[in-house]
């Protein structure tokens, strides 16, 4: 991990407050492995707002051009700044941070990749290294409405296998991924699993897995103040086999864990 | 611009003496490890370990931060490994690297830090101090509770002083009234010097869900927001000149630090921005050798307290 | 949308009825006269006048102003025209504007506060009540000093409660740790309200000329910054059920105000903010009057604090 | 007085961190006399760097296009802010505030205004309406270097006679303004007299005038809260016949006051 100032080449809006920031970053390019993110300082120079940095997963790297991106959707004052940023920007960041995967020690060939909402986003990366490796990838997608439809294209260009659901049915069959996914989990019985979204699709994935004794990968989030392991502020409970659980961070244990350990609170 | 070719940046509080005023704040960098990644950590005047207990603590329920205006609320309620893991796992990484420490010690009572000093007997050659924290906001049981009785912050200082042959600093509270007195009763258990401030008692809420965004309902502010205070309760502490301070509370820039000095800080602790300036140490030990250079200051002593008030 | 029409909107603290639960704070909107260009602000709940003594004050040195991270450090030392000023200049404008008034009264001694509340007796009828400000961080005598000593807060609420028939407020500070102790003895002296919090007590120092950014050295914290300090005190203070709370310090946002009604606040004071957007008022509870629709509350009664905490 | 959104119109670069804003604002261009001031919010909604509004003195109103301009000197966050706007943002502002000046009220036929620095910014506007009123107007301008040469060019259009000395000699004549003042002081003796500048200034002027019983007004800044008189956080010490002195609010008792009256602390 490095501190960088890296500059943006191109900043283009994707959807309805989703945006796609592409950075010039050799060392990035480098060095990040699928799940690993950057935390980026989100104001000017001598200014406070927002106070701390912003932590976003690595959505896609091209090793051509040394460059990566990240996707986000505008939710406050740091995704608003980033959104407003134009090429030729230079941006502070810390990276690549967390653990994410160790490609050399992944010895299935068949996996399943589960996004909800932006977090599509890690995903897509898990994605393209895994067909550079020559694995079998099935991309399960789930979403609110069509904000994300561009999804299709980026998923064609990768020439996998892919299913998406929408709730509103703008985007893909009308349902939820959950569903399908409950509905088809024998085929991917053996499949090694990666999933990223919101809580209530954990949930509801733990249900499905933990009957069928199918363990799986997940991204988690938390706020974050130092990104590095230090300050113990980004904790989330997990199972433990000494003490009935245990803390651990998000932004160095993790953020991948295993999903059947997490430990969800009502 | 090297500091350890500057003497006049060299500080001295009691018989602690530092190369340069710039201490890390407990809680906010571990031990250091981390950040040497990022610069030579080190050049530091002191690096304050996080506040190590007896034996390890799990800490706070999450969520443990919340971002509010120029402020962090943090709760992480000290979660640490104990204090055999500072020895075991950290401190060969801080011999060899030449770090600075002063050890932050945490006790429910004056028999934790009693064995807890006991500990720290036998590795004591390794640190310049050590620090009471008696002052943290987020724990039930001592720290906070401790600090706000002065005949218990003597006594815990005493205590320490007695098992160990190095310097003993006392970390205290903002969210106390009688400031000079348990300063005062610090000196008299043998402390050398104080830190001060430690996070503010604060609260967010979610209006969604009507829930606390802190999963142990309060926590402790720190960052730019709470400077203003810190510095009243510096400038105010420093006018009884009872011992030297530490002074720490939203410094986010080299500006900040000599605010702090002027107030009456003969040392400046970084805390939050460590989070936000991975470099902030060297950065802001950088922008006061500098301010010296243009202002034609040769000792930094010269100027601590000397702000013109009155 | 008119709050006159939604009686869900109107808020009891004791026996003082506000159609709505905005406050404006003291200091922060003179009488209200120069607002009521900027929006029609017979609209609020009250409108606290800035605090009026017995003969007019100066106030203290200039430069009394000093912006800091997200908050606001002044000095202004209650600088008035006096109580006459208010009933001759003042209150005739209020009256025929309809201007829901709480009057504010500083006094160095209990003598000044009778003294004002003779006075004030005269003219009664045409406030809502009177709000006793014993937590001004920025002057020697009365003020603040006066709020510290608990016996002093239960003697001038006494004193000015048998003076007047309308209801008291009582004013705290954060800068006291026996919050309890002291609301109970204005409670004792017959308060029916207290609000909190007042600044809190900060500093700033211009490091070019060392000299002190407030001609008084030390000032009040007010704003965002000070926002999560507030609501832990209302929070704590809310728990022990003993006066309704007008809580006040940072609120910004209507958002803002929500959080301060889930911790305990039975009407909220805006000051500040009023420098910044000249209609906050006014936006601030449409803003609150859209939240409770959106959630189905039909009485903001139903929410104050109801933070789900333990 | 109003709270107002007005569209910038332009904004210029005119100088080594100097900018003239022009903004419309048909309210202020029929309202607004010399000396008063607008105070501008200076950051983007739900932000609070810089929490305060910005005072700046209004430059210039063109009538025929009901726009204003203010003229400033990049110094902290807040004119950073207003510094990077571009025509057709909208500022949000109220004014026109403080006293000014009374044009119907004015008798006198021959005006020296003397600015120093950025203060020539609010003069401007007093020369533009005081020849409007065919008065006869002499500007007397002081300047550290040349980064206010494009004046000379905004006075020739006015066609007034001017003076202008700058310390390093880089614009008009070497030295110091005042000494310029001090010198010629017996040919403008009769003239009524408008200054604005630093207070180094105000404290040599001060003198001068009061050697030769000259009176004055000038245009004082402080930090301010409210801006509308009723914080009273801008005051200022001024002489007073019964105690001694009086605290004034630059906000509404000026920012025009007599420069006689005015209390320099050290
Ligand atoms: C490891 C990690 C990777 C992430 N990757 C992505 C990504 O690829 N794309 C993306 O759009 N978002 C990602 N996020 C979430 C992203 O960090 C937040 O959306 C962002 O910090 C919001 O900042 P803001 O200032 O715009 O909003 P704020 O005003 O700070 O907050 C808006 C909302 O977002 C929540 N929030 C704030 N910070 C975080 C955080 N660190 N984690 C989760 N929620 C937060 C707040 O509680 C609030 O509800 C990731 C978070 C983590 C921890
Ligand atoms: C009535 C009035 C009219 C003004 N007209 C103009 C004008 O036409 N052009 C122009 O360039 N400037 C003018 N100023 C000064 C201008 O308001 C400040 O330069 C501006 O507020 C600085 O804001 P900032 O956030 O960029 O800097 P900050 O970071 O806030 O401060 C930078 C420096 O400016 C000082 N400062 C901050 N606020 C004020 C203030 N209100 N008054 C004086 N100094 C301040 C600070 O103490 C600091 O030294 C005027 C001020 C007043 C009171
Ligand atoms: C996340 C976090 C953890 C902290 N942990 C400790 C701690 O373990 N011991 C301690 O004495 N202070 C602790 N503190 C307080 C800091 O050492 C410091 O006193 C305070 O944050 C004020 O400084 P700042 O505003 O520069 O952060 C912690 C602060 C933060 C933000
Ligand atoms: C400029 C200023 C003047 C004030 N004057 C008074 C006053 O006269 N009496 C009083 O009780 N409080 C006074 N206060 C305190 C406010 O009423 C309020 O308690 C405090 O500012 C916190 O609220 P805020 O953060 O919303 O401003 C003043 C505050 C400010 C900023
Ligand atoms: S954010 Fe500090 S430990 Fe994870
Ligand atoms: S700025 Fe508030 S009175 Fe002038």
């Amino acid at each position: 991990m490095k501190l960088i100032k890296g500059e943006i080449v191109s900043n283009e809006r994707i959807g309805n407050n989703l945006y796609k920031t592409t950075i010039f970053s050799p060392y990035i390019t480098k060095n990040a492995v699928p799940g690993q993110f950057i935390n980026i300082k989100c104001c000017s120079d001598n200014t406070v707002d927002p106070l701390l940095r912003r932590p976003f997963s690595i959505h896609d790297v091209e090793y051509d051009f040394k460059v990566f991106s990240i996707m986000y959707e505008v939710k406050g004052n740091g995704t608003h700044f980033l959104s407003k940023l134009n090429a030729a920007d230079v941006i502070d960041f810390v990276g690549p941070l967390g653990n994410g995967i160790n490609i050399n020690k992944i010895e299935n060939d068949d996996f399943l990749l589960i996004g909800g909402g932006i977090g599509i986003a890690p995903l897509y990366f898990f994605a393209k290294v895994l067909l550079a490796e020559n694995k079998n990838v099935f991309f399960a997608a789930g979403f609110k409405d069509g904000n994300f439809l561009l999804f299709d294209k980026m998923l064609e260009r990768l020439k996998i296998n892919y299913e998406i659901y929408s709730e509103n049915g703008m985007h893909g069959s009308k349902g939820m991924i959950t569903d399908f996914i409950k509905k088809r989990i024998d085929d991917f019985k053996e499949y090694d699993i990666y999933c990223c979204g919101p809580v209530e699709m954990y949930k509801a994935l733990q249900n499905i897995f933990c009957l069928k004794n199918i363990r799986a990968k997940a991204l988690f989030e938390e706020i974050m103040a130092c990104g590095i392991g230090v300050c113990k502020g980004c904790v989330m409970k997990f199972k433990d086999n000494q003490n009935g659980y245990i803390y651990k961070s998000v932004c160095k244990d993790g953020p991948l864990f295993d999903l059947s350990e997490a430990v969800f609170e009502q | 611009m090297n500091s350890n070719d500057n003497p006049g940046i060299s500080v001295k509080l009691g018989s602690i003496r530092l190369k340069n005023p710039i201490v890390m704040c407990s809680g906010t960098f571990s031990s250091g490890i981390e950040y040497n990644n990022f610069y030579d950590v080190s050049m530091l005047g002191a690096i304050t370990t996080k506040s190590f207990s007896l034996k390890p603590r799990e800490g706070n329920k999450p969520p443990r931060l919340c971002e509010t205006s120029a402020g962090l609320l943090n709760s992480i309620g000290l979660q640490n490994e104990g204090i055999d893991f500072f020895i075991y796992e950290h401190l060969p990484f801080i011999k060899r690297e030449r770090f600075n420490t002063i050890l932050s010690m945490l006790g429910s009572d004056v028999n934790e830090f009693s064995d807890l000093a006991v500990k720290v007997r036998n590795i004591e050659e390794n640190l310049i101090a050590v620090e009471l924290n008696l002052s943290c906001p987020n724990i039930e049981k001592g720290g906070m509770s401790l600090g706000l009785i002065p005949e218990e912050v003597e006594n815990v200082t005493a205590t320490v002083r007695k098992i160990l042959n190095i310097p003993v600093i006392v970390k205290l509270s903002p969210n106390i009234e009688n400031l000079p007195e348990i300063t005062l009763r610090a000196k008299n258990g043998g402390a050398e010097a104080v830190s001060l401030i430690n996070t503010v008692v604060g609260m967010a809420i979610d209006i969604n869900t009507f829930k606390p965004k802190l999963g142990n309902v309060t926590g402790g502010l720190s960052g730019p927001a709470i400077k203003p205070i810190a510095l009243a309760k510096i400038f105010n502490l420093h006018k009884e000149k009872i011992l030297p301070i530490i002074g720490m509370g939203g410094i986010f820039s080299w500006e900040d630090a000599i605010e702090f000095i002027l107030a009456g800080s003969s040392a400046v602790g970084l805390g939050t921005v460590n989070f936000v300036d991975l470099q902030a140490g060297k950065k802001i030990l950088d922008g006061i050798i500098d301010f010296m250079n243009n202002k034609n200051i040769l000792n930094i002593g010269d100027i601590i307290g000397k702000v013109k008030a009155g």
